[in-house]
């Protein structure tokens, strides 16, 4: 191999250099909560958590730590200038309404029509994990996932034909950025649109249990 | 650097185009005067128009109205004795009538993502007549669908350049709800404050619902 | 004839007398308007308009007119100290979700199994006047209807075995304030719960088209 | 005069009632936290706990299901290794997942007579199965139902003796839609204000939908 995967911190990088200034922007809990750090401070991006903050930024110094201001995922956080407070049920009817630009979430497994499985590893996993993801996966004007290309565990390649584990919304992804590769969902499937350097296209292939394509 | 300010009115309407539906808020005050004088001289013809009242004879619903670039009006309220009712009665205007609650609500779920619903309001009325009901929990119910515009004017109180808005008192009505229901929010506003001055928790329009602003001091 | 009739501030105060502390109320148009005039300043009622007042005040004096400030009549009003703003659809979550106390609206016609007629005079009316009476007939805990027991024009009276007219809501009447008399809704149809003074029962039974019942 | 202030925690929650549905807001923080102690020594039970998280270990809502006083636990997220997963594994709690912008937009219909929505988020998903669904302008969706509380228990960081409230930062959370939501709601306020002491443009949940408030400064 004379490629070198990207590592988490890469993905949300990769990531990072396609949101254009003004978007508003949900990042779901793993690889996506990285992609804040890399947009640079003078591009204006406004990033959305869905308990009710407008304008989530940085997390604080250890000493400015202000307990009433969280993020998603429940970690201290700041607010930008600009930034505004809304309730659960306004926060959501802007994730669900369609006025988030884009939302980027981790995902189990995505497949060549769009769909996305990110919330449960078996049908008959016994406690569940929802959280906000199915909301944020059908409102959003854009879906982007971040994940590895392939799993830790066994190899399999989470880009499939048709997503194993339960859905979590049927059609909906437009790209998948992974360690290896940018992805989009296009009427005949995957096509790529950018790998990592050294990367051949048979070894991208190789790595994805859907077939690829290029233009 | 996000700036939603554009220079005129001219510039914020210069694009709606014919057929649009367009949400007009204000309830005796918190109307969007001057963009509505815009859209006329703007001329974009076929139109829908959401508001509460089909007002009087004079003002702007009235003069939009007169102008004779609406196709169909959505409202809860019309007089006999205005521009809407004489229009109606002419046959030169499409009427919808919906209880002034159920035509929040419908616009909220424009905003909020929700594809229908359900409420008693004007379930056992002629409103309900040929449409689907649905008894839930002992009461009759009308369903009732979202209703999105193209295009919303609102007005201001106050705009910083992300588009955060305030609204005085009860000028606020229809504005928050409009802004989230269009695809395209156009504001007029009183006061330009700088990024940061309306305080964080008390923004009444947050700027996800706003496009464009134009300043339009008293 | 021996009583005389309320008039339209009589009702209004008859109305008031009714009104406990503590109740979030709502005046529709007409005669309701006047409750409000009619509950002691010390006394606190609050009067939600549906345009997003919470606790509207009496009209203010001449040069102390606020214009962003009006009532659901669009006319100029207070706020009360404690008062405050929301917008369209929240105010009338207020009112359809049932957090009104007691709604008072004007109405042609109530029928003895609680139905309210007060939006339109005859089926083929070419021009619909509904605006918010509708939500508030369905939403609020108590709805009463304020208005003359017979109508001005032909006489006949406006207490009815079935509405005549046009419904605003079927069944949601509670109890009724007449220029001469207070009646309430019950599984038996219209009960007396007070008259106005020199009227006896015939002369109540003779000026209502549903039949009266006395406990 | 209204004063919705009664004198301690034991008072506001004397007459919750055994099987009764509680809303508990909270979301990393805004979380009634001296209220849930006094539920747990209060006592109900058979109770249906809604909160947007099962939570983990220790905290009011590890502390309040621990206790055994809930059958039911209606929420977004429950760890396996928590002490909601642990009982739910154990036959010892029913549990009904519901998407957390579902779970937020089924309180506000609640809030605002809704009585039933139709929302895509689930409908393609394991949580429709059995459920009504339809097929709304191409798009699949769910029908969803009120999920209204018989209590509310409520976080504030200012209340006035109208029970009018502010809530700080994202601490507002499911606070207001959850005080819309339910027939009693009881608040906790770190402090107490003048009436009129809060700007009536900048109240985040009115009075209206308060019913008893309770001191617990910090």
């Amino acid at each position: 191999m004379t490629f070198r995967p990207l590592d988490r911190a890469g993905i949300a990088a990769r990531i990072a250099r396609d949101i254009p200034e003004g978007w508003f922007v949900n990042l779901g809990i793993g690889i996506p909560t990285g992609v804040s750090d890399h947009v640079p401070n003078d591009r204006e991006v406004i990033f959305h958590s869905e308990n009710g903050v407008i304008g989530a930024g940085p997390a604080p110094a250890p000493d400015k730590i202000n307990p009433f201001l969280v993020n998603a995922g429940t970690q201290h956080i700041t607010l930008r200038t600009g930034g505004s407070f809304v309730h659960h049920a306004d926060s959501f009817a802007i994730a669900r309404g369609g006025h988030l630009d884009l939302c980027v979430l981790g995902a189990f497994e995505v497949a060549e029509n769009g769909d996305i499985a990110n919330w449960a590893r078996s049908l008959d996993e016994p406690v569940k994990q929802v959280g906000g993801a199915m909301d944020l996966a059908i409102g959003a004007k854009r879906l982007w996932v971040a994940m590895e290309h392939i799993t830790k565990g066994h190899g399999g390649s989470r880009i499939r034909r048709v997503c194993s584990y339960p859905l979590t919304a049927k059609g909906v992804v437009r790209r998948v950025y992974t360690d290896l590769a940018v992805l989009e969902i296009t009427p005949r499937g995957f096509g790529v649109l950018d790998m990592i350097p050294g990367m051949t296209r048979e070894e991208l292939q190789e790595r994805s249990e859907a077939e690829l394509h290029w233009t | 650097m996000i700036d939603k300010f554009v220079p005129d009115v001219a510039a914020a309407l210069a694009d709606i185009a014919d057929g649009a539906v367009i949400l007009l808020p204000g309830f005796g005050n918190g109307m969007p005067e001057t963009l509505v004088k815009g859209l006329i001289a703007q001329g974009a013809r076929d139109l829908t128009l959401v508001v509460n009242s089909g007002g009087r004879d004079t003002g702007p619903t009235a003069d939009i109205l007169a102008s004779g670039q609406c196709r169909k009006l959505i409202c809860s309220f019309v007089r006999a004795d205005s521009v809407a009712g004489r229009l109606f009665a002419a046959g030169k205007l499409e009427l919808e009538i919906v209880p002034q609650g159920t035509l929040a609500e419908r616009l909220r779920a424009a905003g909020a993502g929700v594809q229908a619903f359900y409420t008693p309001t004007g379930a056992d009325t002629l409103l309900a007549e040929g449409r689907e009901t649905r008894v839930i929990n002992g009461r009759n119910c009308l369903l009732e669908y979202p209703l999105p515009g193209d295009v919303a004017l609102v007005d201001a109180w106050e705009a910083d350049r992300w588009g955060n808005l305030t609204h005085r008192e009860s000028a606020r009505n229809f504005n928050p709800v409009m802004a989230m229901a269009a695809a395209l929010t156009v504001v007029q506003t009183r006061h330009v404050v700088a990024l940061g001055d309306i305080p964080p928790a008390n923004v009444h329009t947050p700027g996800v619902f706003v496009h464009r602003v134009v300043h339009v001091p008293a």
